[in-house]
This record gives structure tokens, sequence and C-alpha cells, in this order.
């Protein structure tokens, strides 16, 4: 079983994030569950949501406290919280920003995974660019699909194109598909 | 824990949560430059001193005026107030009234008697300023407050250059420009008149000066040849006005016309009127929307009863005829002659066709450079040779009394940085605050003061002063009128509307302060602040 | 107190003149003449750390209102809490950001509790502790209407204070009965014949206050500070029941930039959708003029709950609709007389 | 002093002399005479210093009284059945938020059908809502408890609910033995709030509270209650050293020792269970009854205690959860879990919406446990003829009506064929 948890605030789409990868997990014939942490949070105010994704059924009802992987919607939630609270040794961390991991103090959890286990990526920008909003739920699932092959990118697309009328779909799709594809180059980069 | 647990809480628990780190985008203070200042060719902090005077704190008001202009009682009568037409509140209902307000603390400062602070300390350095004119008051006033001696050389028999000899008794009062000429000769500037100077080297070096700055008006009326019979009576108007100032008065005779569409056209006809002239026509060769004239005085002119002949010139002038074509304007809206011709009975003619700068002390200094009438300057107002300044009408630029005092000032700080080897860096102007900027909503409606005019049946007989002046609650009202643009007046809007009590008053003057532990960044302090002085910019993630 | 407020409101025109006549503050006036808002050491009553949206309009009310009444009373204020955003976003265990005694018990009973610490005032012989109940608008004019009407009707020594954001917000912005017609809510989507809320009769609860005959009711937005201070403090002057009625934007409910709060408020009056008035014993005694009216469509465009409205042409015939509700509201309360008018 | 006075006066004097504060009035038979005496007394002075306030609805009843409590006044209303119902929301937020609020509850039936006479149904509907109920036997108990009442929420800083039947008690005149004010504030200190909202020091009541610490919450409000299985018998005993009168504790038990049978009943039905034990014990039979005064917080130990040498155990109770049966039944049967040998437990359902419950139905079937003990429910004096009918009747026609109705029709009918 694979278990994410996504950090973000009220009003970022981070409800929306582990839905949207729950449906694509299901497009690809996976189990998945989604679910967020419920409150009456406020636009702006710390949110976390969850998602499991499994080749069987999942029974599992608690909040996921070990994740596989981590994805952080908004960085200023570093210094609010421990967000990386129980990451697994070998997991995925995911931030979106456009500074670098020192940056965000982060070298020292960097150090404790994987190489190529844990990126930055400027999706509030490219959301701005692409959906004119800093909403940057779709392009961090394109990152995560290249960041951990647990779903495609297509699927993530697909997902999108399920939940939103077309021109916003469309325009979220190509947020994700840029952010899929700096991450690839960035890959490329560290492979040559 | 003193009451049942959970359900119950102690006030001040909700300061541990910081919801500062919500922000997305974060408000600062900024100080944004008013148009009005913008524009203002003698460089006056104008918001500054309105602020002053709305509190009425007229001292203040006048010192902070006078920083930058010593000449405030003349300006308020005599400027053209460019500030006005660029005020923001133009847009809202009609411009502050700056020049009314100035001119009433000008008023105050002369009736109240009120002087220049002493320079603190002397700096050992002599300056030489040739002309006593708007310019050369101004620069001998800055140097002088620099703790420079200065000493101006003044051809004519009185200070005042051609705000005396070139501006009407009747909108420039003399009793006000000596109180304020005096004013600064208090403050310790010699003053030499009727010493004109042939050759400003020579002069600097018998006075021992170490700098000069030369600030000689444009006295010399342009002739233009019109064939004349021999009993015709042509005089220019330069030299008119400047009669005005001596025992005899002038005669012109019942019919007078005036050639020329410029100010000093309109001064020379008012006058004519005011000397009984029972017929003053002003004769120019294009439309009144092209005349170089403000507007505002061809208002008062023909008000007074002064007449206009529009698209024509003067071929010729016989005894007590001249001969007028007529023209029209070509699509370049240059007048193009026609070939008709009219007659106009007159008894003298007028001229009024722009002056000259006598420029003859600059002869034979090298390293000069002379064009269309006028010496050149570099940024620093330095001309080519070391140590010679200049300003005012001398060099190329509009030809007004604010902008002659502008050229002072400016000089003034050059010369002090030169004269201690230094090189005067003016500070790098804010952003605009334009109209955009601005939340107008929270300004009430007010139509500007209008000042009282003297009725036309005087103002055609006498050289009393056109336009009044305001009482006290009248520029108390005006000055009020502003709508400090760019600069936080302590509204205590972005206080009082933080939906998350994030700004913090620091108490009067001291504006205010934002607290980023608990901005959650909404903007709308940003939004509702009336003077544009809050920005918004983005936190970066 | 109410002289306090009359010579505020005498200063106004005497002395603000142009600049600070509309601002919250202005140095050119004593501190006292000055709005609550603008003081130094105003109390705060509702203080940092709360975790309201950005940008909303009922935490800004709410501190609007309580401080006035602290200036109002010395301080002497008990404030009961109808169920809603303000209570949760105030008060989540363990952080409260009251800084006045402060009680919540349920959605709907908010006046009848305010009645029963009024009561225990009295009996205790502290009349000068005065309750205040605040509730949003459906703690108000839906659930909570029978307690209000009880005690507005015996006349209880309770202001109760409406914020008003004009639907369920706490719960994801589902409709109340103080939703406008065509608002586009959870429970009232844009979607089919009539999209959006349904063009009912609508409900005025000040007028119903005004109905019961209380001795003061008045309505008061967040973008007339010093109308509201004003309200606040007069109403704190008179004993008995009292219903203030505070219109409050909300930008996650009304689809708002956050910084357009006050903004939007303020076209809501100057429109004429949102009326500002007073009355007295049953009879309405005059009303805030508009000052620079606005056609509704410029105070309906910037919100997305009204996007539908301006994407087709059935739209344009429910926005003259809502102009239609707009004009009768100026004719009612003589929204464009002139000054002193009632 | 001696009084043949009225059930709901008596208490309505009982609760002035506790000098109540804020009093909140709602008509609902069969409580309303005891606001009504209440209201006159506070007209007349015999109460001073009491807002007496006439609200719109049991809800806002309630709901004024968690005001006044909060502020730090002591407060009580009163009400029943329906009313109880509606204000159901403010029965759990009182006791939620710890207010010491007194309720007396005039004990009757819920509908539909309609029905304004006495049983339990109200009381166990909110049994679980965190109020100590308190069940009085007579009107002299139904006095006292009131005072007792205040005395143990005030202490516990926990709202008690005082509960009377309808009718039975609360309209019956009889005698009663109405205390001294000056043993009352002996009795009775005057109250000092855990908490109360001052502006002199200002806290928040009534926080939202997250899954972080509500189970706390939860359990400390359990915890209180079983501190009152200790303080009410204690106040019990400090009350009879006062008034001189056994009245309330959180049982009490009648010929029990050595009895082979036992039953366990609440309220008023006890008295006729008292007379119909004497001749069953006349004619040998080895029978003994348990009173249950305090059905919360439940005195579990001190039941099993009086049972667990018992062969059978009867409850016979005013109550009926639909589906389940009886629930104090249900409740008798935790004091005996895990009991090795512990007695079996017999319910009946009796007296519900007012059915009189007569010695000679309680012989019936008092004697048939002896002979042939039951399991699940027995419902005394059950018409089964008309159920039978009605059963038939139902599975016959699809739109067979209300239930109600048809069994009146048949009441009818069987009358006339009597004739």
């Amino acid at each position: 079983m694979f278990q994410v948890r996504i950090h973000g605030r009220g009003g970022q789409g981070v409800v929306t994030a582990a839905e949207l990868l729950s449906v694509a997990a299901y497009l690809e014939g996976k189990h998945a569950q989604a679910f967020p942490s419920f409150g009456s949070e406020r636009m702006g105010a710390p949110v976390v949501s969850f998602c499991r994704i499994d080749d069987k059924e999942i029974r599992l009802r608690e909040p996921i406290l070990e994740p596989d992987a981590l994805i952080v919607q908004d960085p200023t939630l570093i210094k609010a919280i421990d967000v990386c609270q129980g990451l697994k040794p070998g997991g995925y961390l995911l931030v979106n920003s456009n500074r670098s991991l020192s940056d965000l103090h982060l070298d020292a959890v960097a150090k404790q995974l994987p190489a190529g286990h844990v990126l930055t990526v400027p999706a509030s920008e490219l959301a701005l660019k692409h959906v004119g909003r800093p909403l940057p739920n779709a392009a961090l699932l394109g990152a995560f699909a290249r960041l951990t092959g647990i779903i495609q990118l297509q699927s993530v697309a697909a997902a999108i194109r399920d939940a939103f009328p077309e021109k916003i779909a469309a325009a979220n799709i190509a947020a994700a598909t840029a952010a899929h594809d700096a991450v690839a180059s960035a890959d490329a980069v560290a492979a040559a | 824990m003193t009451h049942p647990f959970a359900i119950s809480l102690d006030v001040g628990t909700s300061l541990a949560n910081l919801t500062g780190s919500w922000r997305t985008s974060r408000p600062v203070y900024v100080d944004r430059l008013p148009p009005c200042n913008h524009v203002c060719p003698a460089g006056e902090n104008i918001q500054g001193w309105l602020y002053h005077a709305e509190s009425g704190d007229y001292e203040t008001a006048w010192r902070t005026l006078t920083t930058d202009n010593p000449l405030p009682a003349v300006m308020g009568r005599v400027c053209y107030h460019p500030c006005e037409n660029a005020c923001n509140r133009a847009q809202l209902d009609e411009a502050v009234g700056i020049n009314s307000v100035e001119r009433f603390l000008g008023d105050v400062a002369i009736r109240n008697g009120w002087r220049f602070a002493q320079p603190p300390s002397a700096t050992g350095k002599r300056v030489l300023v040739v002309g006593a004119g708007p310019s050369g008051l101004s620069a001998a006033y800055q140097l002088r407050r620099m703790g420079h001696a200065v000493e101006i050389h003044e051809a004519g028999p009185f200070a005042g250059g051609m705000m005396r000899f070139g501006i009407p008794k009747y909108r420039l009062p003399r009793d006000v420009l000596d109180a304020e000429i005096s004013r600064i000769v208090d403050l310790g500037v010699g003053i030499k008149l009727n010493s004109k100077v042939d050759r400003i080297v020579e002069s600097m070096q018998a006075g021992g000066f170490d700098a000069a700055f030369l600030a000689v008006g444009a006295h010399i009326g342009k002739r233009s040849y019109i064939p004349a019979g021999s009993a015709a009576k042509i005089l220019d108007a330069v030299s008119l006005l400047r009669s005005m100032e001596g025992e005899e008065q002038p005669l012109l005779g019942r019919r007078v016309v005036v050639y020329g569409g410029g100010n000093t056209a309109l001064d020379a006809a008012r006058t004519a009127k005011r000397l009984g002239a029972t017929e003053a026509i002003i004769v120019y060769r294009r439309t009144r929307d092209r005349m170089p004239a403000h507007d505002f005085e061809v208002e008062e002119a023909l008000q007074e009863g002064i007449m206009m002949k529009w698209l024509s010139t003067i071929k010729r002038m016989d005894e007590g005829v001249l001969t007028v074509e007529k023209m029209q304007l070509d699509s370049t809206g240059f007048p193009q002659p026609t070939g008709e011709f009219e007659t106009l009975e007159t008894d003298s003619l007028v001229l009024a066709l722009g002056q000259d700068v006598d420029l003859s002390l600059l002869d034979g200094v090298p390293g000069l450079e002379i064009k269309d009438g006028t010496v050149q300057v570099a940024a620093n107002m330095m001309t080519g040779y070391p140590g010679i300044f200049a300003g005012g009408d001398m060099v190329p630029s509009e030809r007004t009394v604010t902008v002659a005092i502008g050229h002072g000032k400016k000089a003034a700080r050059h010369i002090d940085a030169w004269l201690h080897g230094a090189a005067y860096a003016p500070s790098s102007a804010h952003e605009l605050a334009s109209f955009d900027k601005l939340n107008t909503w929270y300004y009430a409606d007010a139509p500007k003061t209008v000042r009282p005019m003297l009725e036309v049946a005087r103002r055609q007989s006498t050289f009393e002063e056109v336009q009044g002046g305001l009482d006290e609650t009248n520029a108390l009202y005006e000055a009020r009128r502003c709508l400090s643009c760019g600069n936080c007046f302590e509204c205590d809007n972005c206080y009082g509307v933080c939906p998350d009590n994030a700004v913090i008053k620091l108490g009067p003057g001291k504006r205010f302060q934002f607290n980023y532990d608990y901005c959650k960044g909404c903007g709308v302090c940003a939004q509702e602040c009336p003077c544009g002085a809050i920005r918004m910019v983005p936190e970066e993630i | 107190m109410n002289d306090r407020t009359t010579t505020l409101d005498a200063t106004q025109k005497l002395h603000f003149y142009q600049k600070g006549t509309f601002t919250v503050g202005n140095r050119l006036v004593s501190d006292q003449q000055r709005a609550v808002q603008a003081s130094i050491d105003r109390s705060n009553a509702l203080t940092c750390g709360h975790r309201a949206c950005q940008g909303c309009g009922e935490a800004l009310g709410a501190r609007y209102a309580m401080d006035a009444a602290m200036r109002a009373t010395g301080g002497n204020v008990i404030a009961v809490n109808a169920t809603g955003c303000l209570e949760v976003f105030t008060t989540p265990y363990p952080e409260t950001s009251w800084q006045t005694p402060w009680l919540h018990s349920l959605f709907g009973n908010a006046a009848a509790v305010a009645t029963g610490v009024a009561a225990a005032m009295r009996v205790k012989g502290r009349p000068e502790v005065r309750a205040i109940a605040q509730g949003g608008d459906g703690g108000t004019t839906d659930i909570g209407f029978g307690c209000l009407s009880g005690m507005f009707e015996r006349n209880d020594d309770v202001l109760y204070i409406c914020y008003d954001n004009e639907a369920y917000m706490n719960t994801g912005v589902q409709r109340s009965s103080a939703t406008p017609p065509a608002a586009r809510t959870a429970t009232t989507p844009a979607m089919g014949p009539e999209p959006g809320n349904v063009f009912g009769t609508g409900k005025s609860v000040p007028k119903i206050a005004v109905a019961h005959g209380i001795p003061y009711v008045a309505t008061a937005t967040v973008a007339d500070l010093h109308d509201l201070e004003r309200k606040v403090m007069k109403a704190m002057g008179i004993h008995g029941a009292r219903y203030l009625h505070i219109h409050v934007p909300c930008p996650l409910g009304w689809g708002s930039a956050s910084q357009d709060t006050i903004r939007l408020a303020r076209l809501a009056v100057e429109c004429g959708l949102f009326p500002v008035f007073e009355a007295e014993h049953g009879v309405v005694t005059g009303s805030r003029k508009i000052r620079r009216q606005v056609p509704v469509a410029e105070y309906l465009q910037p919100q997305r709950r009204f996007a539908h409205l301006f994407s087709s042409d059935a739209g344009k015939n429910r926005i003259a609709h809502l102009q239609a509700i707009a004009d009768r509201n100026i004719a009612e309360y003589h929204l464009l007389d002139a000054e002193g008018e009632a | 002093m001696l009084k043949q006075i009225e059930g709901s006066r008596a208490m309505a004097e009982a609760i002035g002399l506790c000098r109540p504060e804020v009093i909140c009035a709602y008509p609902i038979t069969p409580q309303t005479h005891i606001v009504e005496g209440l209201g006159e007394m506070v007209r007349t002075g015999e109460i001073s210093k009491c807002e007496f306030i006439n609200v719109e609805s049991e809800f806002a009843a309630l709901s004024v009284a968690i005001g006044a409590s909060a502020a730090g006044a002591r407060a009580y209303t009163a009400t029943a059945s329906q009313g109880l119902l509606y204000m159901a929301e403010a029965v759990y937020n009182a006791s939620g938020l710890g207010l010491p609020i007194v309720m007396t509850l005039g004990n009757r039936a819920i509908g539909a059908p309609i029905n304004i006479w006495n049983d339990h149904s109200d009381a166990m509907a909110v049994a679980d809502s965190g109020w100590m109920q308190l069940f009085a036997e007579t009107n002299q108990e139904a006095a006292d408890l009131h005072i007792q009442a205040f005395r143990l929420a005030e202490e516990l800083s926990m709202p008690v609910m005082v509960c009377v039947d309808g009718f039975i008690l609360t309209h019956a005149v009889e005698r009663v033995d109405i205390p001294e004010q000056a043993d009352v504030d002996a009795y009775l200190p005057p109250y000092e709030p855990v908490q109360v909202l001052d502006p002199q020091d200002p806290i928040s009541i009534g926080a939202m509270v997250g899954p972080e610490a509500f189970t706390e919450v939860r359990y400390l409000q359990h915890y209180k209650q079983t501190l009152a299985l200790r303080l009410i018998p204690e106040y019990a005993a400090a009350f009879k050293k006062q008034f001189g009168r056994d009245s309330g504790g959180l049982l009490r038990s009648y010929r029990c020792e050595d009895a082979e049978l036992i039953v366990v009943a609440m309220g008023s039905v006890n008295g006729t269970i008292k007379d119909t034990i004497d001749e069953m014990r006349a004619d040998g039979l080895s029978v003994g009854l348990v009173t249950l005064v305090s059905f919360r917080p439940f005195p579990t130990a001190a039941l099993r205690e009086k049972l667990v040498r018992a062969l059978n155990v009867v409850v016979i109770e005013k109550s009926l959860a639909v589906g389940m049966g009886g629930p104090l039944a249900n409740n008798v049967d935790l004091a005996l879990r895990n009991v090795a040998g512990a007695p079996q437990v017999h319910s009946v359902i009796a007296g519900l919406g007012g059915r009189p419950i007569t010695k000679t139905s309680l012989h019936r079937v008092l004697r048939g446990a002896f002979v042939q003990p039951w399991e699940g429910s027995h419902f005394l004096d059950l018409n089964e003829k008309i159920v039978a009918k009605e059963l038939h009747y139902v599975r016959k026609v699809r739109r067979s009506g209300p239930t109600a109705e048809n069994l009146l029709r048949r009441l009818g009918q069987a009358e006339k064929a009597a004739v």
C-alpha cells in the first residue's frame, strides 16, 4: 500500500488534490481511498488531506501517520508545523516552491531520503501561468506522477478532465504537464 | 486550571495562533510623490506645507515653504501654478487652491513680521550673484543659508528684476515685493544697486569671489521692422512696463494697439487701459486658443474691456492709422497672409514680441557656449567656465518667476557642492502618486473657494490689486482639501479596517506599523487607504 | 453616551472637513471625537489569532460593534454567541480571541440565553453589566428566530446583533432566508431555469423587529464605521430590546476578493440593495443617504455568486429585477433625499 | 409545617424556599401548576430577589436558564413530555457546559398518539443527556428532593432533573410537611459557581472542542456522576439530620431481607407495590421491593448488593424502549452483569399513557412470577383481544388506517357488546 499525505492551506485545493489522486489511481484499476482532515478550518488555515493507493481493497480507516510520500502545497507551513512527521525512510517529499531545499531548510530531511526522492516545483507559478490563479494542486500532481511513478500523467489528466469543466480542466492539465516535464528535464540534467 | 476543562478558555489564548503564516502577500507602507510637488518648477514641498497649514500651524507651514522658496507672497500672486493643473483633486471636484494658500501664508508672514533663521556658521566662501531678479534672489537666499557670503550686483535702481519691471502693480503690489526682498537682505545678503557687471571674470577677481551665479533678466524688448511714418508712436512693452516704475507716466493716447499674444502683451494692454486709454486693442496673428498667454489673464483682460483682433499682422503705421493684413491658419496651424488689408485707428503701438537678455557681460569669457540668445549650462547649472553658474531668463527654459526661483535654488545647491569640491546628488524621487492609487471615497466633496476679485470699474481705472486673498477660515478650508496623495496622513483607516488587528498604531506623527505575526495579507488596508500609501507585495514562496 | 455620539455626529459636519470626514480617524479632532476604532487603546474585544478567512467582514463587524459597546458601557459587557462562523473561528479549543466574558450555547437560542444573562445581572444587583447577543443571519433570521421574537416581545434588556453575510457560511455556503435572490449557494446552484436563489418575497428581520415596536432597531455596514459605532453607542444608551443588523461581506461565500470586503459593503449601500436606517418604538426615524448612487450591477459584478447573471440574456432580466428591488428600497427609505430628511 | 396541599403547590413552595433567582416558565401539562405557583409567589414577594420570565417555548425556557446560570444565578425551570423533547438540544447543552440548573419533570407520555397522562417515556428519552435524574415516590419526597437537588447540582456543577409522576403526584392533594426557611437556608448554602461570566474576570465559555479533547470532556462529565453516587446518600443523611425525615438517597428497600423475589420500581407506583407486597407476605410469599430514587447516576453497586441474594427480580416500569423492551429492566441487568448465580430478571411494562396500575393487576403478575417466570417483557393489562383483532385487520387491509383510532373504535364496540 502507498500512502500520501498532502499539506496545504484552506482554499488551495488540498482536498481536491487527494481526490484527484485517488481517481487517477482508480482509472488505472487500482484501489484508492481519499479523505480530508475534517474540521471547520478557514481559507488560509493549515489543512491536511490523505490518499491511499493499493492493488487490493483498502480497509484501513486511520489517518495516515507514516506516509510514503508527502506533498507540501505551501512551503510557509514548514515553519509553522512539522510536515515531515512520520515520513518513511524510503519516502518521497514534493514541495511547491521556486526556492531551493536549503532555502527551505530541508537539507537535513533530504539527506535522510534516497537520492532523487526530494523535489521542489514552482507549482504556484505554473498555475498562475496556465490557470491564472495560484492553485498549485494540479501542477503538483503532475510532478508527483513523474517523481514517484505511482501513477501516470495521463491518468492525472483524465482525473482532472472528470472533475472540471472543459476550459478549466484544459488549463489545469497544461499546468500538470508543465510540472511533469520540468521534473523530467531536471532528471535528465541530473542523469547527464 | 481554574475552570472546567476545554469548554472554557482563558482570555488572550488565541495570541498563540500566529495567523501571519497564512499570508501570501504582505502590505507595506510606502511614500509616493504627490503630483503637485512633482511639477512645481520651484521644487516646493507643497503637500508638506499644506499638512501644517491644515492644522492651523501657519508658521511651520511658512517655514517649510520657504526652505524652497523665499518669496511665497509674490509666488502666491504671480505663479501660474502648474501644481493646480496636476492636482489629483481636480479629477474629484476642483484642484486644491494651492496658490491662494501660498499667498495667504506669505501675507500672514509679512503681517506677523516672521524672519528667516540666521545661517548657523560662515564657510568663508564668497559668491557673486548678478541680477536681483527672482532667480538671483533665490540663489542668494539659499547660498546665504548655507553659510556663504553673498553679494548681489543689480544693474537697475531697485531689486526685484522682472518682478518689478515686468509685472504690473495690479498683479503684484510693490509693498509685498519689497517686504519679501528686505527679508532676504536681513538674512545678510548684500545688494549693490545701479552696479552693472560688464566683465564677469574681472568683477569676480576684483571682489575676490569664489563663484558666481548669473541671473540677468530678459529686459530687452524684441523689435521687428514695421514701416512707419515720422509721427507714428511705437514703443515696446518692456519699456512701457518699466517706465511705470518711474516718476512720470508714459503718454499713450486714447487708442492703443498692442502687438503680440503673450502675457506681456496682455500686461501692456491692461496697463494702457489703466493709464486712461478708451480703446486698448490686442492684435495677434493667430487665434485665441493659440495664444501663449494664460487663459485666465485673457479672461481678466476681456472683462476689463480690452479688445482682441485675431488673425492679423501689422504691415505699416502712419500717424493715427495702422494697416493690418488678415491672416488665415494653414493645415499646420501656421498663419498665412490673405492679401486682404484693413486699417485701424490708433494713437500708439506697443510691441510685445518677446524679450532678449543682455549677455554683454560674458564677452570674452572662455569656454562659454551661447545659443539663441541664451547661455548653455550643464545639468548642474554651471556654464562652460568653471565657477560661473547661470539661471533664469539667461538659460534655455520657460521664462517664469517660478522657474527662475527653481533655478536659483538648484544652482545654489550645486554651487555649494562645487565650493566644497563635491558634487550635489539630488535624492531619487519616489514613484508618482497618480489618481488611480487613491481611494477617494473617504474625501468629502468640497468645491474650491474662489478668491475675491476687484470689481471691473476700479480695475479699468486704478492699479489696485485685481485678485484678493483668502481669509483664515477659507485658507484653512482650502488647505484641508489636500488629499495628501501618496503619503500617510494618519487617518487610521488601515488601523481600523484590519480584520485581524494586525496594524499597530504608533501614536501622533509616528504613523503605523504592520504586525506580520497576525497579518493574513487580505489587502483590505491597501484597498481602503485613501491616499495610496500602502502597497501589497507578494510573499516569496 | 448619547451626548458623546451626537457631538461626534456634529463634529463630522463642523470640523472633519474634506480629509477625515469618512475615514476612521482624523488628527484634526480631539481623541474624544474620534471613532472608537481610531483609539490607540480601544478594547479589541475580538483580538488577534482568530481563524477567520482573509478579509472576513464578520470578524471586522464584530470587533467594531463590541469595541463600541465596551466604550459605551465602560467595559461592562457580556456577549452571548449563536453557533456559526463567528463562534467557530473565535473559540476553537484551546484558543479564544474574545477579551470580553463570552458564552456560546446553541445555534438557535442566543437571544434567550442573553435574556437569562440580563436577568441574572438584574437579580445580582449589577444592572450596569449589559448583555449582547450576536449571531449570523442563519442563527438570527432562521433557526434563532423564535427566541429572537420572544426576547423582542418581552422587551428584555438585550442588544441583539446580527452579522448578516447572507448565507450559512460555516457549513459551506448554504442558502439562508437572508440570501438575496439569484445568489448562488451550495443549495441554490447556478443551474436550471431559475439559477441561484429564488426570487421569493424576502424576509426583512429589521422590519420584523420594527413591527415588535421595540425601543431601537438599526441596520449598519462595515463600510460606514462612524454610523455603526454611533448606532451601537445609542443602542447601549437605551434599555430594553434592541436590534442591530450589520451587513458583513464574506469573501468565501460571495466569491469576492479578500481586499474587496469593505468596498462591497459600500456598494451594497450605494446601489440601494442594503438600506441603512434607524427606527425607534416601531417607527422608522431616518436613513443613511446614498452618496454616489451606482447601478446594482456594479455591486453584483465582483461577486462570483452572481457571475451567472452576467453570462446570459436571462441574467440581464434578473439584474433588472434586482435593480427594481433596490429602487423600491430607495423609495421606501428615502435613500436619495437630501441629508436630514427622514 | 404540615399542610394538606396539592403536590405541585408543595413543590412550588419547596422550590421557593431554595431562593431561586431566575425562574423560566412555559406551560405544559402536567407541570403547569408548579410554575403558576412560583409566579404567584414571586408576585406576592414570598420569593424575593427573583426574576420570573414567561418565555415563548421550552427551548427558550431552558436557554434562559442556561444564560442565567452561566451568569451566576440559581436557575430553575419545569417541563414535561413533548416540552422536554422540544428543549432536548438545550438539555444536552446545559449538562455539557456544567451548569447546575434544577428542572422539575412532570412525567408524562410522549405522542403520537397524543396523550397527556403519566408515564416515564419523557425521562427515559433524555436519561443519557448528562443530567442527574431523581424520581420521587411521594409529594413529600418530591418537595424534599428539590432542596437536595439544588445542593447536589451546585456542588458538582451539574444539572438535576427531579422526576415527578404527572397527575398522580402533581395533582394529588395530600399531607406534606413544608420545611421552614431557616432549615432550608441551613441545609442549602448560597450558590457559589465554579465559573461565571464577569467583566472583571472574563472567560469564554462554550468552546468548540475537537477529537483531541472531547473524550476527556465526556469522561469528566461521567466521573462527576460517579461522585454523585457518594454525595446523594450523604446529602440524604444530612437532610434527615436537618429535617428529621428520610427522603431521597440512591435507593430504598422494603422487606427485602431474605426475599426470594424482589420488585424494582421508580416513582409513585412504589406505594401501591408496597401494599401489594404486604398482602403477599401475609400469604407467605417471600417478596420485597427496591425503590430506585436515582436513575442517573445509576447506583449499580448498591442495587447489586440489594438484589444479589434473590432468585427472581421483577422490574416494573412506566416506559418502553420500542423494539428493545424496558429500559429500567435493562439497567437492572447491568447491575447483575457478570455476577455468578445472579437472579433471573423479568420485565413488566405498566401504566403507559396513564393506565392505572392496580393492586389486582400487580397481584396477578407478581404471583405469576413465583409460578411461571417469563422471558422478555410482560405488558401489564394488555388487551390482547383488541390487539389481535387489529393485527388481523392490518394483515387483511393495506390501507388499514391509524391504529389508535381503530383500537378506540373496537373498545367502543366491546363495551356495547358487554351491555
